[in-house]
């Protein structure tokens, strides 16, 4: 895995990322914010792959590329009248998220680089996990097994499917 | 796998056993008697909260993801009183013209989000934790857009969801570092070695930690939807929302703070806290001063009594624990109250603004009684309950002996002075103030009517009946995990 | 991305500008909890896990949002965030 | 447990008052009566020193229900059910929502009571906050004139001084007992112990006296008295300078002192020049008044001056006086209130500028106010004399040349008082009649003329015979006065 | 002690003043006046027994070594201050409180029943005697007091007794306001005396009259030399309680309330204005004599102030109009004579003859200057009007009083045998033996003194005679007669006590020898000085007018007694008014109370400052969290690192 190509790759992926959601967020028309989206959950997804977590980004690729987006691009549809442009940005609104999205991404990439040395590690070799694994951790009741936040994780689902019905209810 | 473990959390099987069987009813019941449901919900519950008496198993389930301790249970069951106050208060609410369509869905996802609470105090690992929190709150959006006829609703909703996942958003950024830190989410794990570490990504990583339960709290800086969506969202629900939710998140941020980063290099937290219990009570009184929006008064007052309650927390002992479930308690029955009479009003005439209440007292004297006594009990005048839980919940922060939080104190003790002011310009307008009543007497509906006997006699007697918080501070004792690594 | 997802939220008029920057900063969580885990943690999957049900998440809320989105553009015929401006100080 | 008998009594009441409502009026009278000549009976026995019967409340926080009394608040007690007993006569008739009225008197007075009795600190906190509150409505709903604005401006100052001495209270509490030991709120234990260091006492002496002296209107915390009093209703007018002025002295001397006497010591200049300002600018200020209520708001300012002033001289002359000035000062204020409010229920105005000749009209009235006017300026025979007399001989008893310089400072108060009284006297009831209306006005009423007779009475017995008031109250001080000898 | 019942001088008027106080509304007035005075009778009776009895008892333990002793008759415990500092009520008998209680007990009786005839008719008889009953019991329990404690209670009842009474009246505004003055004056004074009984009892460590004079040296040095600002404290103390006694007797410059003290009514005047309770200061320096004796600081400041007082008053009374004002300029002057007297009064001196003579002209004064004012109060009585311009030739038609009126001048007037030569002989005497200066100056009031009496004298009775109308005046009734002839007769008498026997500093005895000196030079001059005024006044003319053009400026001066009043009224007005509380009041609404109500209004306005942070949009509650969780972050990393 520690190869120069890996590495490159990954550089790509990561200033894909960027690039795309600085304009996902940018860009005058909100459909093409939201395909903007689209190629960072790719670009994201891409990464799991990367990093051999290919379950995660099966998963991502399917719920959020599969499922959000979808509902995005409805939710679009239902509320805008094709080829709408935002509005030019106040001077005053742009300083006061410039101002705010700086002071947090500093803060985070401060706090990242201080704790960089160990960033810098080496990957750990020879890694692999299967599907299987992944089921049985799931459904583990052992430390580093996940069957109670998988069966709350149902609830919540469940809870706001309710939400979204009742919220979606004519009346 | 051993899934004998599920019967270490008793209380959630039981709430969730609750939930079906309203659900069944809700889906399959005969439509005449569906008008019957609010009254079952509340009697189901109750008989759950009286079963709670039973409950209660000690021990750690699923690896030490799941705790549950006296202390735990004694949170759940606070909680339980308050949802059932709730319950009980918004029976008639349910059943009107326009709600009776929605009846059902309104109790289960309040249920719901009492699930995600009881996950929320219990948690010892940290998505779960997430997953309870967020079980919590976005129910809470459906419930907050109830009223589908008014405007405000919706807007509430929409700010409480996007304030909401911006915060969950916030908050898992800093979960992040912090498994960045420790690679683990265990709190056990990290609590082992959060002592020797002063790195700055740890404070960063606390900072959001804090902003994100502070959000649930709203504490100041992360208040600033309080206000708005206690205004917009039907009444029983902001009472549900500021009360519930909110002792909620005390017992949650309690245990986060305390039991994972306890330890953690000269208390940073404690400092952080500081800074923000002050911010709070001093911003949420002043916000308090001007408002005539009974709602809005009371989500402001309800911001600085959030401040109050951190008070405990900064204490991080035993003490401090039981004060501060003592605070929640009697911040139940208080605001409650509060909410009760509110609500009854609104109900009733449909009115909002302080002014409104003006001569209370000549057409509605219990009511307006039971409003003073609220206010007197949130202001924390004896012989109320609310004197005790402040006295309290001060001892216990004064605990450590430290000259700061002397000056803390005593900051928190000037404020309570303004909001003694802002409490006593409601009792002046319903007792003083000469004019003319805008609102008839009436009588409230049963169900009010009972929420509002208990809160009175939990107001008068909590405080007085000395055995609960005796009661509470053995509980907190015998939630020794939590404390066993401050040594 | 994160701070991109902040900017966004912050200056975007559109209530659904705002979901896709509240997508991208919980996306920017979940990378941090996949590449931490990959690189620092190997031994166990709890990032990995975590990034999961984070993303389950994501969806329950994104579901959720969108609903109450459309709720008020019924309400108000409009998805302008300054229209949410009506309850203040 | 004469105490507990009080407290007991007036809850009682409170339940009578709300159940039987109006009509309950005359048996609340009736029971008052009963009450309080049985406690006067206990009272007088209960000589010795504490009587104990503590009962854990708050066992985390070792909170005691302890109750007791020593001679000092067995004389506070007796003055409290005196100036009840005469506030329920001279609020007779009461106009809008008796029964309401009566249940929040009841409520300050057992909060009152409750002061008294307690040997506990947060007990003696509970009931102190128990009768502050009451003031707001009592004030707001039955008071005069710019009411709301003097009951916020009260209970505001008021809370802000129990702020500071809930903080110091807690402070003592964490520092009750020496390293290792087991905390405790009673104050005996904590003085038999006396282990609050010295460092902690710098900071807690001052936060807890002034607790207490914003409500002994203790220079520069007195200005809500002025507006309290003028807006407050005459029995609560009574009531609350009478009375509850009183907890402050006695809870300086109780708690700040009695506890923490190194700071005490230390400090006591500070507080004594602040008290000292009180007593002279309290008169001076009274002098130029023009009504009738804020005179008196003033007078009471330089009286209660005058009782910090003395405890602060810590010894046990000046202590006994101070009480003595609480029993006399709550008597003749009490007295000069109730007046003042059957004066303005037949004038309607408190404006000595409109008033003149009302001796000819009512002369009871007169006659009480000049009497009470006279024991205020300190006329042997009454109560005033007495009491400022064994403060002045106490306080120069002092070692030090400072204390005594500012007790004869103090004394000089004495000429302003006879200034500021004879020029009221002069003004309300001699010369010629102001008014042409207020010569219909009749006289007291019967009930009038008991609570008057009633306040009389008790200012003349103290002025006659203080000998028997102040072994008693000697005797309880001098073991605290022990701890600075 | 057979003596104690000396204690019922003390309960029977206590007694008739509650009871006339308390039910005498419900007696007729007849009842009450009579009962009044029938207790006072009484009360007369038993003070003469016990006097007599002290002086002529021969009780063995009375007189020891030539020596009278103390008697403590009753010492009841009061109140305790400290072990050694307590009040005691009680009555102690030595010579001079033995020749108050006559004194008191005689004038007091007198005008018990010269008001039944006086005060006939007025509204609110029963009350007046109720006052004068607490006067009365005020007035012996000060004399009779066995501590200086005692003495400053009954002090203080004295001068609230005296404040009732001078305000009887008290819908004429002009009465109430002397009351008012008359009070504080003696107030401010007494809180001198107050602080010296402080510093006294504070370094003697006792109250006790006994103790403090039986051995002054001892006294004083326990004071162990302290000193403040200059002065020893015993100094200062003296001279605190001297202050006390000056303002009681109206001393320069705290006589000012004496003059208006006579709006009240004209009995009243006599008793408590001239007899009995002005002299309170002289008795008090008397009383505490031994102390003074050893400091001469203290005396020389009494001297002067006596000195002083007795010119000035003499002075202002020349001109006066108003006679009962005359009067009372005279007992101003006639007391400072007594308190010079004692000034001068040095042990070594001549054997300390100024106390004697003190007390012996505080005796006959006591008896002349009451039967003055109630002649005065009798022709007041008669004309209706205080004015000497209202009266004249009155002889005719009061002629008793005009023989009661002349006694007493010629007393006053020290000629001999009536009473005041021989008292005021005694005084001149120890005033020369002092110095010679105080000799001469007092001389020359002596001679004033005469002048003025007589100018009033004839003013009175003879000068012109106006026209009365239809009112013609006419002599007083029995019960204001009697008394008259009998002052009268004791006026006469007086002189011829040998009171040298009875009271003397060190109570001892001492054989008065007239000195045909100073006796003839004081005859000389008051004969002066009657003969200027029978020249100036005897018939009418237009002499004193010429006299009063020629001197305008001091005239007017005088008869404005120099003004004395107005400075008092600029100083409490002017200053302690408008100077001091007015702005007090102010500094209290506006700084004190304003900062309270500023704290408020700051937290308002601050709420309203910190509104636009909730601004309804959830953008801005969004920066706001992420900035504050930001911040919070960075300043704890700040403060950290």
């Amino acid at each position: 895995m520690e190869s120069l190509g890996s590495i490159i790759a990954y550089f790509i992926i990561a200033i894909a990322i960027i690039v795309f959601s600085v304009l996902a967020m940018t860009s005058g028309k909100i459909l093409r914010a939201a395909t903007y989206l689209l190629f960072v959950l790719f670009a994201t997804a891409g990464i799991y792959f990367q990093i051999g977590y290919e379950f995660l980004g099966a998963v991502q690729i399917a719920v959020y590329a599969g499922g959000i987006m979808v509902l995005f691009v409805f939710s679009i549809l239902l509320t805008h009248k094709p080829g709408a442009n935002a509005p030019r940005l106040t001077n005053h609104k742009r300083w006061l998220g410039l101002s705010a999205a700086l002071l947090g991404a500093g803060v985070c990439l401060y706090s990242l680089l201080s704790y960089g040395s160990m960033m810098m590690q080496k990957m750990p070799d020879n890694f692999s996990i299967d599907i299987h694994g992944i089921g049985q951790a799931l459904l583990s009741t052992d430390k580093f097994g996940y069957l109670l936040p998988f069966e709350a994780m149902g609830i919540l689902l469940l809870a706001c499917i309710i939400g979204g019905v009742v919220i979606a209810r004519k009346r | 796998m051993d899934y004998s473990q599920f019967l270490y959390m008793p209380q959630e099987l039981g709430l969730l056993v609750v939930f079906l069987l309203v659900f069944l009813f809700d889906t399959f019941g005969p439509k005449r008697s569906q008008s019957s449901l609010p009254v079952l919900t509340a009697v189901l519950f109750g008989i759950f909260t009286v079963c709670n008496g039973f409950m209660l198993m000690r021990g750690t389930a699923f690896s030490g993801m799941f705790e549950s301790t006296a202390a735990t249970y004694v949170m759940k069951v606070i909680l339980n009183i308050g949802v059932l106050i709730v319950l009980i208060q918004s029976i008639k609410w349910a059943n009107s013209e326009e709600m009776a369509i929605r009846r059902g869905e309104f109790y289960e996802l309040l249920l719901l989000t009492v699930f995600g609470m009881y996950l929320m105090i219990s948690a010892r690992h940290f998505l779960l934790f997430v997953i309870g929190l967020e079980t919590a709150s976005l129910p809470l959006a459906a419930l907050v857009a109830f009223h589908k006829k008014r405007y405000e609703s919706h807007e509430a909703a929409a700010k409480y969801l996007f304030t909401a996942v911006f915060s969950s958003a916030i908050f898992l950024m800093g979960l992040s570092f912090v498994y960045g830190l420790f690679g683990s989410l265990y709190f056990e794990d990290i609590a082992y070695q959060v002592m020797n570490n002063t790195s700055a990504m740890l404070v960063v990583a606390l900072a959001f930690v804090i902003a994100g339960i502070g959000f649930k709290l709203s504490l100041v800086p992360f208040h600033l939807w309080t206000a708005d969506v206690y205004q917009g969202a039907p009444t029983p629900v902001t009472s549900y929302l500021s009360v519930i939710s909110k002792g909620a998140a005390a017992f949650a941020f309690m245990v986060v703070l305390v039991q994972v980063f306890g330890a953690a290099y000269s208390k940073i937290w404690e400092w952080m806290l500081y800074a923000i219990i002050v911010l709070t009570i001093t911003l949420g009184n002043l916000f308090a001063i001007r408002q005539r929006n009974i709602k809005r008064f009371l989500a402001f007052s309800s911001i600085s009594q959030a401040g109050y309650i951190m008070l405990g927390v900064i204490g991080g002992n035993e003490i401090g624990l039981a004060s501060l479930m003592f605070y929640v308690l009697v911040y139940i029955f208080s605001n409650l109250a509060a909410f009760g009479v509110a609500f009854a009003i609104e109900q009733q005439s449909g009115k909002v603004s302080i002014d409104d209440y003006n001569g209370l007292y000549k057409t509605n004297p219990w009511l307006s009684f039971t409003m003073m006594l609220a206010m007197f009990s949130l202001a924390g005048i004896p012989p109320f309950a609310g004197f005790f839980s402040k006295f309290f919940i001060f001892a216990s922060a004064l605990e450590c002996g430290e000259m700061s939080i002397y000056i803390l104190v005593l900051i928190a003790l000037i404020n309570t002075i303004i909001s003694l002011y802002y409490y006593l310009l409601v009792v002046k307008a319903m007792f003083i103030s000469p004019d003319e009543c805008g609102i008839e007497r009436f009588r409230s509906s049963c169900g009010e009517r009972v929420a509002m006997i208990v809160c009175t006699f939990g107001i008068i007697l909590t405080g007085i009946v000395s055995c609960i918080y005796t009661f509470l501070v053995e509980a907190a004792q015998d939630g020794t995990t939590m404390f066993g690594l401050l040594g | 991305m994160f701070g991109c997802g902040v900017y966004g939220f912050i200056t975007r008029r559109n209530m659904i500008a705002i979901l896709i920057s509240l997508e991208l900063m919980l996306n920017a969580v979940d990378i941090n909890f996949a590449v931490f885990n990959r690189f620092l943690f190997p031994g166990q999957m709890e990032g990995m896990f975590f990034s999961l049900f984070a993303i389950g998440l994501a969806a329950a809320e994104t579901a959720l949002a969108i609903a109450i989105v459309i709720n008020v553009y019924r309400a108000a015929r409009n998805v302008d965030i300054r229209q949410l401006t009506k309850m203040k100080f | 447990m004469l105490g507990g008998l009080a407290l007991c009594k007036n809850m009682k009441q409170v339940r009578t008052v709300a159940t039987v409502g109006a009509s309950a009026l005359m048996v609340l009278a009736i029971y008052l009566v009963i009450a309080f000549l049985g406690e006067r009976a206990a009272g007088n026995d209960a000589e010795m020193l504490f009587t104990q019967g503590a009962m854990t409340w708050f066992e985390p926080l070792n909170i005691e229900l302890a109750l007791g009394v020593d001679g000092i608040s067995v004389v506070m007690i007796v003055l409290s059910a005196f100036i009840v007993f005469a506030g329920v006569f001279a609020s007779w008739k009461m106009d809008p929502l008796p029964k309401e009225f009566f249940m929040w008197f009841c409520l300050l007075s057992t909060g009152v009571f409750g002061f008294f009795i307690s040997i506990d600190m947060f007990t003696m906190f509970m009931f102190y906050e128990v009768a502050l509150i009451p003031m707001y409505l009592l004030i707001g709903v039955w008071g005069s004139g710019n009411k709301m604005y003097s009951a916020m401006k009260l209970t505001l100052m008021l809370m802000g001084g129990s702020a500071f001495l809930m903080l110091g209270i807690l402070g003592i509490y964490y520092h009750s007992a020496p390293e290792g030991g087991q905390l405790t709120m009673n104050i005996l234990e904590i003085a038999q112990n006396n282990a609050v260091p010295h460092s902690w006492q710098y900071f807690l002496f001052p936060m807890t006296f002034v607790g207490f002296g914003v409500l002994g209107a203790m220079f520069p915390f007195h200005t809500w008295s002025p507006d309290g009093h003028a807006s407050a209703p005459t029995a609560v007018s009574m009531l609350h300078a009478g009375v509850l002025m009183k907890l402050g002295g006695y809870g300086c001397f109780r708690i700040a002192i009695f506890l923490m006497p190194f700071a005490a010591n230390e400090l006591a200049w500070i507080f004594l020049t602040l008290t000292g300002i009180s007593v002279v600018y309290g008169a001076f200020s009274a002098c130029v008044q023009t009504d009738l209520k804020y005179i008196n708001a003033y007078s009471s300012v330089s009286h209660c001056g005058m009782v910090l002033f003395a405890i602060l001289m810590l010894n046990t002359t000046a202590m006994t006086g101070a009480v003595l000035q609480m029993l006399s000062h709550g008597l003749m204020t009490a007295l000069f209130f109730a007046l003042i409010g059957m004066i303005y229920g037949r004038t309607h105005t408190r404006d000595i500028r409109k008033m003149g000749g009302l001796m000819q009209i009512m002369p009871f009235l007169g006659v009480g106010y000049v009497i009470a006017g006279l024991a205020s300026l300190g006329l042997p025979g009454l109560s005033g004399f007495v009491a400022e007399m064994t403060i002045f001989v106490g306080s120069f008893q002092h070692a030090d040349m400072f204390h005594r310089v500012f007790t004869i400072v103090a004394c000089c108060s004495i000429v302003i008082t006879a200034v500021y009284i004879l020029r009221v006297v002069g003004k309300l009831l001699f010369g010629a009649v102001q008014d042409e209306h207020h010569k219909t006005l009749t006289d007291a009423e019967w009930h009038e003329r008991l609570s008057t007779v009633t306040l009389i009475l008790a200012v003349a017995a103290i002025g006659c015979f203080p000998n028997f008031f102040s072994s008693i109250i000697t005797e309880a001080a001098e073991p605290i006065m022990k701890l600075f000898a | 002690m057979e003596l104690s019942y000396t204690v019922a001088v003390l309960i029977i008027p206590v007694f008739m003043f509650l009871f006339l106080g308390i039910v005498g509304v419900k007696l007729s007035k007849k009842t009450a006046g009579i009962l009044g005075t029938v207790a006072m009778g009484v009360t007369t009776i038993i003070a003469y027994a016990a006097a007599l009895t002290y002086f002529f008892g021969t009780d063995q333990g009375q007189v020891i070594d030539g020596v009278r002793q103390q008697l403590t008759v009753l010492d009841l415990t009061w109140l305790e201050f400290t072990k050694n500092l307590v009040i005691k009520i009680g009555v102690l008998l030595d010579p001079i409180s033995a020749m108050m209680l006559i004194v008191i007990s005689t004038v007091s009786f007198m005008v018990h029943l010269y008001s039944l005839g006086y005060m006939d008719g007025e509204r609110g008889f029963q009350r007046y005697y109720a006052f004068l009953s607490l006067f009365t019991f005020s007035m012996l329990g000060l004399v009779l007091a066995t501590n200086i404690f005692q003495m400053y209670i009954f002090w203080e009842l004295v001068g609230v007794s005296s404040y009732l009474l001078i305000g009887f009246y008290y819908t004429l505004p002009a009465a109430v306001s002397a009351s008012k003055k008359a009070f504080i004056v003696t107030r401010f004074a007494d809180l001198g005396f107050l602080i010296g009984i402080l510093i006294l009892s504070f370094y003697t460590d006792t109250f006790d009259f006994m103790s403090l004079t039986t051995d002054p040296q001892a006294a004083i040095s326990t004071a162990g030399g302290a000193t403040f600002l200059g002065c020893s404290v015993m100094t200062w103390a003296l001279t605190l309680i001297f202050m006390g006694g000056a303002g009681k007797s109206a001393m320069f410059p705290l006589h000012i309330w004496l003059p208006d003290a006579m709006e009240g009514p004209t009995p009243v005047s006599a008793l408590i204005h001239a007899a009995t309770m002005v002299v309170a200061g002289v008795y008090l320096v008397a009383r505490l004599f031994p102390l003074y004796a050893v400091d001469a600081t203290a005396l020389d400041i009494i001297t002067v102030v006596g000195a002083f007082t007795a010119f000035y008053a003499a002075a202002v009374a020349c001109v006066q109009s108003d006679i009962k004002r005359v009067l009372a300029f005279s007992t101003i002057s006639q007391i400072a004579f007594m308190i010079t007297s004692l000034g001068v009064a040095s042990p070594e001196l001549h054997h300390g003859v100024g106390y004697m003579a003190s007390m012996f002209h505080l005796f006959t004064h006591a008896m002349f200057k009451a039967l003055l004012f109630l002649c005065a109060g009798a022709i007041i009585h008669a004309v209706h009007s205080n004015e000497m311009s209202a009266m004249g030739g009155l002889r005719k038609y009061m002629p008793i009083c005009h023989i009661a009126f002349l006694i007493g001048c010629l007393a006053i007037a020290g000629i001999p045998p009536f009473a005041g030569f021989f008292s005021k002989d005694e005084i001149l005497v120890a005033a020369y033996a002092n110095s010679p200066l105080w000799g001469v100056w007092m001389s020359v009031v002596a001679g004033m003194t005469a002048f003025y009496m007589f100018r009033l004298y004839y003013k009175i009775f003879w000068w012109n005679n106006p026209d009365y109308g239809h009112h013609t005046p006419h002599e007083a009734p029995m019960t204001m007669t009697f008394p008259l002839i009998f002052l009268g007769l004791v006026s006469i008498v007086a002189g011829f006590i040998p009171f040298g026997e009875f009271v003397t500093w060190n109570r001892e005895e001492y054989v008065i020898h007239l000195d045909w000196t100073v006796a003839g030079t004081s005859i000389v001059i008051a004969l002066i000085g009657i003969a200027l005024a029978t020249v100036m006044y005897r018939k009418e003319n237009n002499i004193p007018e010429r006299l009063a053009d020629r001197f305008r400026g001091l005239w007017t001066a005088a008869y404005h007694r120099f003004y004395m009043d107005e400075l008092y009224q600029f100083i409490t007005h002017k200053i302690i008014f408008a100077r001091i509380s007015k702005p007090i009041a102010w500094f209290d609404r506006r700084i004190i109370d304003g900062t309270m109500d500023l704290l408020a209004n700051v937290t308002n306005s601050a709420s309203f400052a910190v509104r636009r942070m909730q601004s309804g949009s959830v953008q801005t509650y969004v920066w706001f969290y992420i900035v504050g969780a930001v911040a919070v972050a960075a300043i704890t990393i700040i403060c950290l690192i």
